[in-house]
């Protein structure tokens, strides 16, 4: 296209830059990166536009913004892993040709990405050698990884087991799995695009331990993320960007989640639910001595009773991966269960009386899935096919023989222009959305036609605040119409800003519940922690 | 007894000539498919493989020249495979139906071309060939009692490719397994992302790992037709680089269950050769194509009964696009 | 995949180029045959066009490969990769022999063409049925389990040709001929029935079931539930699995589908031309199928233009074989495996170059 | 006015070594001795048969000879539409009154040499290899098994056939692979009837030493030494003299039946394998050649009622 970047420097200077001399001091030191007119194009879309932004040697800095807005494909740029049209890249004052994310990291950069870049098949010790495997054989470099991994464990806490296949981490882990990558190629500058979105808050606030005590050792760092409060709590300075353009850089300490968030939506966004207390009926779900065995044998839920009534909102608190993702299958006909019984209104299922996601859906029960990638869309498809999945069969879509598509996308436009999808546009195909935008077409679908029953799992992973403003206030609407709704989240401020009734699991057993007026992350995150509120009192 | 022993012995030793070439097509499919790319085309590879070595080997009267041509001609085309798949990121399964097809018509035509005998190679003599190599103590070994025929029978009296495909299992293991090459490799084919951000060229790895494909076909190929037998014949592959493939995926992408299933391959079709004709117990004589078909249909049953599901290379027939 | 290029440029202008460029290639390789490859060309032309009797062959074999390409794209659709085309085809031949060999004394014509037609339909899902089932219940991957069906196939038929089936007293493996009630009527005659004469060619009836089978595709996959289910399946089997379809039930049933459509081959073939059953009709159509289904991006109006184009080479490189002495048949197959490679997995080859011209020669506007 | 004569190969193609080879090795004889062009056509498909056929005919071609038994269909279509031109068709009957049909008697020939397997061989265990298990090749079995019991009672015969494909005529390493399995068993002379995939059970032979039976064509010179003879199928001559009398104006329709008698059928002996031939065998096969012709030897037919005795 046109000349890459790097303008300054004459012959794509690869070599690595000379240790940084100024650590973590004030403002008047080289800045550690330098991004000088980015410009980025996808095809007819502007996702980087003129970007300019410094980042102070040692510091942690925050980048904000709506979903779509760049962040990611600035980032990616400074990594290499995309070229930009133009524009230029300094890092400690040496303008640097970066084409591949070979030259990244040859300058030092690192990057752990939105989704994360990991070998699932391989051992976090391959996965973290893998490009820096030091010598032809991999016996020799293995054994010289296994100490660097030791003493990286070591200076920053950042223990995992080498030897664990990836695919088995929990996510938490996982991405402990890619900081270790970027240290181990002698990362000075960390990237971490949106890293808590999956994260437990105990597991956020180790993160920004870990974080805090790279800054100590000199690491530049940048993070991305929807939460502001993170953005408050760890980096020192904050770049806003709105639609491919960087519109504010501010000092955190002299800026406020309201200034932010404007800044990010371009209007004024309400940071709290309003709701009125709930108004509990009969009970819609109920479960009881439920059990669930996974492929592999292993008991995910183990003896779970539970009821959900008409017009509350039940939130399920939990470590990920301690079977609330099991157990929100279940109860949507995907899983079969192993013990115990769940009823649905007037459905029942049992071990001996199996249903499948038809059934249950029929039964009247909405079901927002916890991965919209994986499950809750098909990607490939255009948006208005998505938005019938599971309810392709329904007697509004066919005729006697055909699908009727005009219904199919008239009723689309009508759920995007509800839910405030953007683009409005039925036809695009689902991948192109933002992620913010899929998940406002899956709750669309999922709400259409006032389910008795709804079964959330992270309404708002990965979603920006504007779009968790929007799906908050649907949510509460919902059940001020009588709906009956099981939140699942590792989103602890969501649980407790959106719940009547808060559940904490932990190893697929109920540890405590809690009316939400009483919750405190504090008490929840130990219940998370399997410490039960008697014995939290004695 | 011993007789039988013997004959078990030689049914054996036809397992293993049978199962060479597919064992060399199924290592060089294990390379191009961990990375990622599709191999449809090891049956065109082979088929070229096998005319440039004997179309070599004919002209110049050498075996080592033929088996250099064909590794040659083999991995240019499968570096067309790589153009066409890497490079231009077209669909992988046309790419190798293409070169198939290609292949089956060029190989006629040259050779029409240049030897005027419909397509086929003048036989080859011996000195053009991989004559069988007699190891050391063969006969000297023979009389022991059943050790001795299982050497002299079964473990030696091969040509050089017959060893060259049972070596090249351990070496494709150790390849795979144990160098850094191997590690990106089956990195690449998993998550080619990942390959990626950790700043080693996608279409590099592809590429080297598709000319080892090519390579190992080129032998294959030399084994059919200056090994096993003395010339080419059209189509002389007649669908071995599909056994393979599917000799691959019953081995689950991995080295050593693909040879397991190489041998089951050629060993079903050993037996079954020598069960034509004869009376079995109870039924009589089997008709002729219920013989024959043995072997298929005892692939789909095992394949049905003991393998369980066989998860392919994640990434394996996308092209790698990082602007998705 | 370029959104910056206008359609008639993406789906005109490049494959035109892209077989152009399978031509050229194609052409030094009828020089190296020895014979002029410019009169090659008008040959191969005219050969597959030229004439009526030549448009009617081409069009004849196109029947097969649309039957065959539609089988293998269905398949696709549901993340299946049927290689068993072949193996069908054959045992649709087989049913649709059946049910003419068995009925072809009591019933009349219009009774019994449907029947035959149906059995062919029936018999190529049955052969379908089992790979599709040990995929869906056993995880048996498909791909082996067709190329095992294909030779299984042929191991069946030539046992029942020659034991069973054939006709006593001859020498080649085929059962009598059928009588007339069970003839596919050849299009030359059914217009000679309205006053208009066109020149003999295997070009039957078949064809318009061929065109029947497109629309019945087309409209299964994109305007029906079974097609968003088996789309859905192909793409994302959680998440039809979340929609509440059955993976299993889609896996098998297309499969069922698929394998009728390879096996009305059997329709064209014994039916339509050659009237007996015998061995190795398919003559490697199922094969061709999944080129053209691939050329076709699966859809049908790419699979009727690449069955056309695979037809024509079929029959003008049947008349190139007539004509030159220094072109033998397999010179053809070379050409089809350029037009594959070049059309199809080339395809995108010309894409950056044209996207460079278009932008500095397109009519208006630009950056 | 010269005639135009052509010629349609089937599937296994003109170089074949054997069948078609012979055809196309008759015509060429005719071409380098009269001069006359003929037309030629290899089938690649079924279809292909009946337009090859037609195209000729309407071309003027004239007479057309049709290689193969899978032909028969087409001819006879063909050659009703085409009543004045003259056909040729070998290895199957089409009854008409424009056409010349010559079939062989494969048994005769596969007795001879399988008396020949049965006196070579010192193992008393010889083999066969057939192309595809269809009448034609169980006619050859059924002969050569006559033959080699004729010669040795107790004498044991391995048959294999190749494949169900049509690649089953043109698959050398499957053939020899069938050849050694009878090796394996103790066979040391085998007989193969399968087209180019006798090439492989030839050198397989050569290979291991042992001995193999060629056929259709004179295939001695593949492995002088190993060799021990070939069945000869003369289809080269009835090639030759289909042309031939059509030159000359004395081409008769109608069935002809080629066996040792007329000379269509015999056994091969030549340089290449004399040195095998001894005396004995020499004797017991010309012996067993005069029986045949003079009918004191019955050699059955396994087409005629699709069975073969022992
Ligand atoms: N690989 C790609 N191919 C095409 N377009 C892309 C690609 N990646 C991003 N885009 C476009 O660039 C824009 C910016 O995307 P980017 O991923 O940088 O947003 P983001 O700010 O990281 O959003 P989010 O908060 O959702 O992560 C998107 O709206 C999209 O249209
Ligand atoms: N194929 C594509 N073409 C154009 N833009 C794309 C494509 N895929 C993704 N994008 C854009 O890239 C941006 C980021 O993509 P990504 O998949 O990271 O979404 P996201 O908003 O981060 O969602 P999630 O949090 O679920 O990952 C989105 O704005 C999306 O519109
Ligand atoms: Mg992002
Ligand atoms: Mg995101």
């Amino acid at each position: 296209m046109t000349d890459g970047i790097g303008a300054g420097s004459a012959s794509g200077d690869r070599a690595r830059p000379a240790p940084v001399v100024s650590r973590g001091t004030g403002m008047d030191a080289v800045p550690a990166i330098e991004l000088i007119g980015i410009s980025k194009r996808f095809g007819p879309v502007h996702a980087n536009r003129d970007v300019s932004m410094t980042v102070a040697a040692g510091a942690i800095h925050g980048i904000v913004g709506e979903n779509g807005a760049g962040k990611s494909t600035l980032m990616s740029i400074l990594y290499g892993f995309y070229e930009a049209d133009s524009g230029e890249i300094r890092i400690d004052g040496k303008p640097v040709a970066i084409h591949d994310a070979a030259d990244a990291i040859a300058c030092g950069v690192g990057m752990v990405h939105q989704h994360f870049m990991l070998v699932p098949t391989f051992t976090v010790l391959e996965n973290v050698m893998l490009g820096a495997e030091g010598a032809m054989l991999l016996a020799k470099g293995r054994t010289a990884a296994r100490a660097e991994l030791e003493r990286l464990e070591r200076d920053y806490g950042l223990k995992v087991d080498p030897d664990a296949l990836v695919g088995d981490l929990p996510v938490g882990l996982q991405q402990r799995v890619e900081i270790l990558k970027a240290l181990y190629r002698g990362a000075r500058i960390l990237i971490l695009d949106e890293p808590t979105g999956v994260l437990t808050p105990q597991e956020t606030d180790r993160l920004f331990e870990i974080l805090r005590s790279l800054k100590d050792e000199g690491v530049t760092v940048i993070l991305i993320t929807h939460k502001l409060r993170e953005i408050l709590a760890v980096t020192d300075t904050v770049s806003v960007m709105r639609r491919g353009e960087m519109v504010a850089h501010r000092p955190t300490a002299e800026t406020s989640r309201e200034e932010l968030a404007e800044l990010m939506v371009g209007r004024k966004v309400l940071l709290q639910v309003d709701k009125a207390p709930a108004t509990p009926g009969t009970p819609v779900l109920e479960v009881e001595d439920l059990r669930i065995i996974d492929a592999d044998g292993i008991t995910r839920v183990d003896g779970l009773s539970f009821t959900v009534a008409a017009g509350e909102i039940v939130g399920l608190a939990g470590v990920s991966g301690n079977g609330q993702s099991e157990l929100l299958e279940a109860l949507a006909g995907i899983r079969p269960i192993a013990g115990g019984r769940i009823r649905i209104g007037d459905l029942e299922i049992t071990p001996g009386r199996p249903t499948d996601p038809r059934t249950v859906r029929a039964a009247g029960v909405g079901h927002v899935p916890e991965d919209r990638h994986r499950m809750g869309m098909v990607m490939p498809f255009e948006a208005a096919e998505s938005a019938i999945l599971g309810r392709h069969d329904s007697a509004a879509y066919n005729g006697r023989w055909l699908m009727d598509y005009d219904a199919v996308h008239a009723n689309c436009a009508a759920k995007m222009k509800a839910f405030d999808v953007r683009p409005t546009e039925p036809h695009l195909r689902g991948s192109l959305f933002s992620g913010g935008n899929q998940q406002k077409l899956v709750l669309a679908r999922e709400l259409d036609g006032a389910p008795k029953l709804l079964l959330i799992g992270q309404p708002t992973r990965g979603v920006d605040i504007g779009a968790i403003e929007f799906i908050h206030r649907q949510l509460v609407a919902m059940r001020d119409a009588g709906a009956a709704i099981l939140l699942v989240s590792v989103e602890l401020d969501e649980i407790m800003s959106l719940a009547d009734r808060i559940l904490a699991v932990c190893g697929g057993r109920l540890v405590g519940e809690l009316p939400a007026d009483q919750a405190d992350e504090r008490t929840l995150g130990l219940m998370m922690a399997n410490v039960t509120l008697e014995e939290m009192r004695s | 007894m011993t007789d039988t022993w013997l004959l078990a012995v030689l049914t054996l030793d036809a397992t293993i000539r049978v199962a060479a070439p597919l064992i060399l097509a199924a290592m060089a499919g294990l390379f191009s498919e961990r990375s990622g790319i599709v191999d449809i085309g090891l049956e065109g590879k082979m088929l070229a493989g096998a005319f440039a070595a004997a179309a070599t080997a004919a002209v110049t009267g050498s075996a080592w020249l033929g088996l250099a041509v064909a590794i040659a001609v083999s991995s240019s085309l499968a570096l067309l495979h790589g153009l066409a798949c890497i490079t231009y990121r077209g669909n992988q399964v046309v790419s190798g139906v293409a070169i198939n097809v290609l292949v089956a018509g060029l190989t006629v035509v040259l050779g029409i071309a240049w030897f005027d005998q419909g397509g086929q190679t003048p036989p080859l003599s011996q000195a053009a060939r991989f004559a069988p190599i007699k190891l050391p103590f063969a006969d000297a070994l023979h009389d022991i009692p059943w050790l001795g025929d299982l050497y002299h029978e079964l473990i030696s009296g091969h040509n050089l490719l017959v060893y060259v495909a049972l070596a090249a299992v351990p070496a494709t293991w150790w390849v795979v397994y144990r160098t850094r090459f191997g590690l990106r490799l089956r990195a690449v084919g998993e998550t080619p992302a990942a390959v990626d951000t950790a700043g080693v060229s996608v279409e590099l790895l592809r590429y080297r790992a598709v000319l080892i494909t090519g390579m190992l076909c080129g032998i294959a190929g030399a084994y059919l037709s200056i090994g096993q037998s003395a010339g080419f014949v059209r189509d002389m592959t007649a669908g071995k680089g599909y056994i393979a493939l599917a000799a691959l995926i019953f081995g689950k992408w991995r080295p050593v269950p693909a040879l397991l299933a190489c041998l089951l391959f050629g060993f079903l079709d050993a037996v079954a050769t020598r069960l034509q004709g004869i009376e079995l117990p109870g039924i009589g004589q089997a008709p002729v194509a219920l013989i024959q078909a043995l072997p298929y249909a005892l692939t789909v049953i095992l394949l049905a009964g003991f393998i369980g599901k066989a998860v392919a290379p994640k990434a394996i027939g996308v092209p790698y696009v990082k602007e998705r | 995949m370029n959104r910056d290029l206008p359609r008639w440029i993406d789906v005109g202008v490049i494959p035109a180029v892209n077989i152009l460029l399978a031509f050229l290639v194609a052409g030094l390789v009828v020089l190296v045959a020895g014979e002029n490859p410019f009169d090659a060309l008008s040959v191969l032309v005219i050969g597959a066009v030229g004439y009526e009797e030549a448009i009617g062959y081409t069009l004849y074999y196109a029947t097969n490969l649309v039957f065959t390409g539609l089988a293998v794209a269905v398949a696709f659709h549901a993340g299946l990769f049927n290689i068993g085309g072949e193996g069908q085809a054959y045992i649709g031949g087989l049913g649709a022999g059946l049910a003419a060999l068995s009925l072809d004394g009591t019933l009349p014509a219009w009774m019994l063409i449907p029947i035959a037609m149906a059995a062919s339909g029936l018999f190529g899902a049955a052969w379908a049925l089992l790979p599709g089932w040990l995929q869906a219940h056993r995880g048996s991957h498909v791909v082996i389990t067709t190329i095992m069906f294909n030779f299984l196939a042929s191991a069946l038929m030539v046992h029942l040709m020659v034991n069973v089936l054939i006709h006593p007293g001859q020498m080649s493996p085929e059962s009598r001929v059928f009588a007339e009630t069970a003839w596919m009527p050849f299009l030359h005659e059914m217009l000679a029935g309205v006053g208009i004469t066109i020149a003999r060619s295997p070009l039957n009836l078949s064809i318009l079931w061929a065109a029947v089978a497109c629309v019945f595709v087309w409209l299964l996959i994109n305007r029906t539930r079974w097609g968003y289910a088996i789309r859905t399946v192909g793409a994302n089997e959680s998440a039809a699995v979340y929609g509440g379809i059955d993976p299993k039930l889609v896996i098998v049933g297309t499969m069922c589908i698929s394998g009728a459509l390879a096996g009305f081959v059997g329709i064209n073939e014994l039916l339509g031309v050659h009237h007996r059953l015998l061995l190795n009709f398919t003559a490697g159509y199922g094969f061709t199928g999944i080129a053209v289904a691939l050329m076709g991006r699966g859809h049908p109006v790419g699979i009727v233009l690449a069955s056309l184009l695979f037809g024509a080479l079929y029959q003008g490189g049947t008349e190139l074989d007539f004509e030159f002495e220094g072109i033998t048949r397999d010179l053809v197959v070379v050409i089809q495996g350029l037009v594959i490679l070049f059309s199809g997995a080339l395809a995108y080859m010309m894409h950056p170059l044209a996207l460079r011209l278009w932008q500095r020669f397109r009519p208006e506007g630009g950056r | 006015a010269e005639i135009e004569p052509a010629v349609v190969f089937d599937m296994g193609g003109k170089f074949d070594k054997s069948f078609n080879e012979g055809v196309y090795n008759g015509v060429e004889k005719f071409k380098a001795e009269t001069g006359i062009k003929y037309r030629e056509f290899e089938v690649t498909n079924e279809t292909q048969r009946e337009q090859a056929l037609a195209r000729m005919a309407s071309k003027g071609a004239d007479p057309v000879l049709g290689v193969g038994f899978a032909q028969a269909p087409a001819i006879e279509k063909v050659a009703k539409d085409h009543p004045k031109t003259r056909f040729a068709i070998i290895d199957a009957v089409v009854d008409l009154p424009n056409v010349r049909s010559v079939v062989f008697k494969e048994q005769e020939g596969s007795f001879l040499v399988g008396v020949l397997a049965a006196m070579a061989s010192k193992t008393g265990k010889v083999g066969f290899v057939g192309g595809m298990d269809i009448p034609l090749i169980r006619r050859f079995a059924c002969g050569y098994v006559q033959g080699v019991k004729h010669a040795k009672a107790d004498a044991e015969v391995y048959q294999n056939m190749t494949g169900t494909t049509p690649s089953a005529w043109n698959d050398p390493t499957k053939g020899g692979e069938l050849a050694r399995s009878q090796f394996d068993r103790g066979a040391d002379v085998v007989y193969a009837a399968a087209g180019g995939t006798g090439l492989g059970v030839y050198q397989a032979a050569a290979d291991s030493g042992k001995l193999a039976i060629g056929v259709d064509s004179n295939q001695n010179y593949l492995h002088p030494g190993t060799m021990l003879t070939s069945m000869l199928k003369r289809v080269d001559v009835a090639a030759y003299k289909a042309f031939m009398d059509a030159k000359s104006g004395d081409f008769k329709t109608g069935v002809q039946v080629l066996g040792l008698a007329e000379g269509g059928i015999d056994w091969a002996l030549d340089e290449h394998n004399k040195k095998l031939i001894t005396a004995d065998m020499k004797a017991a096969v010309e012996k067993a050649k005069a029986g045949i012709v003079d009918g004191s030897i019955k050699v059955h037919d396994y087409m005629a009622d699709n069975s073969c005795p022992g």
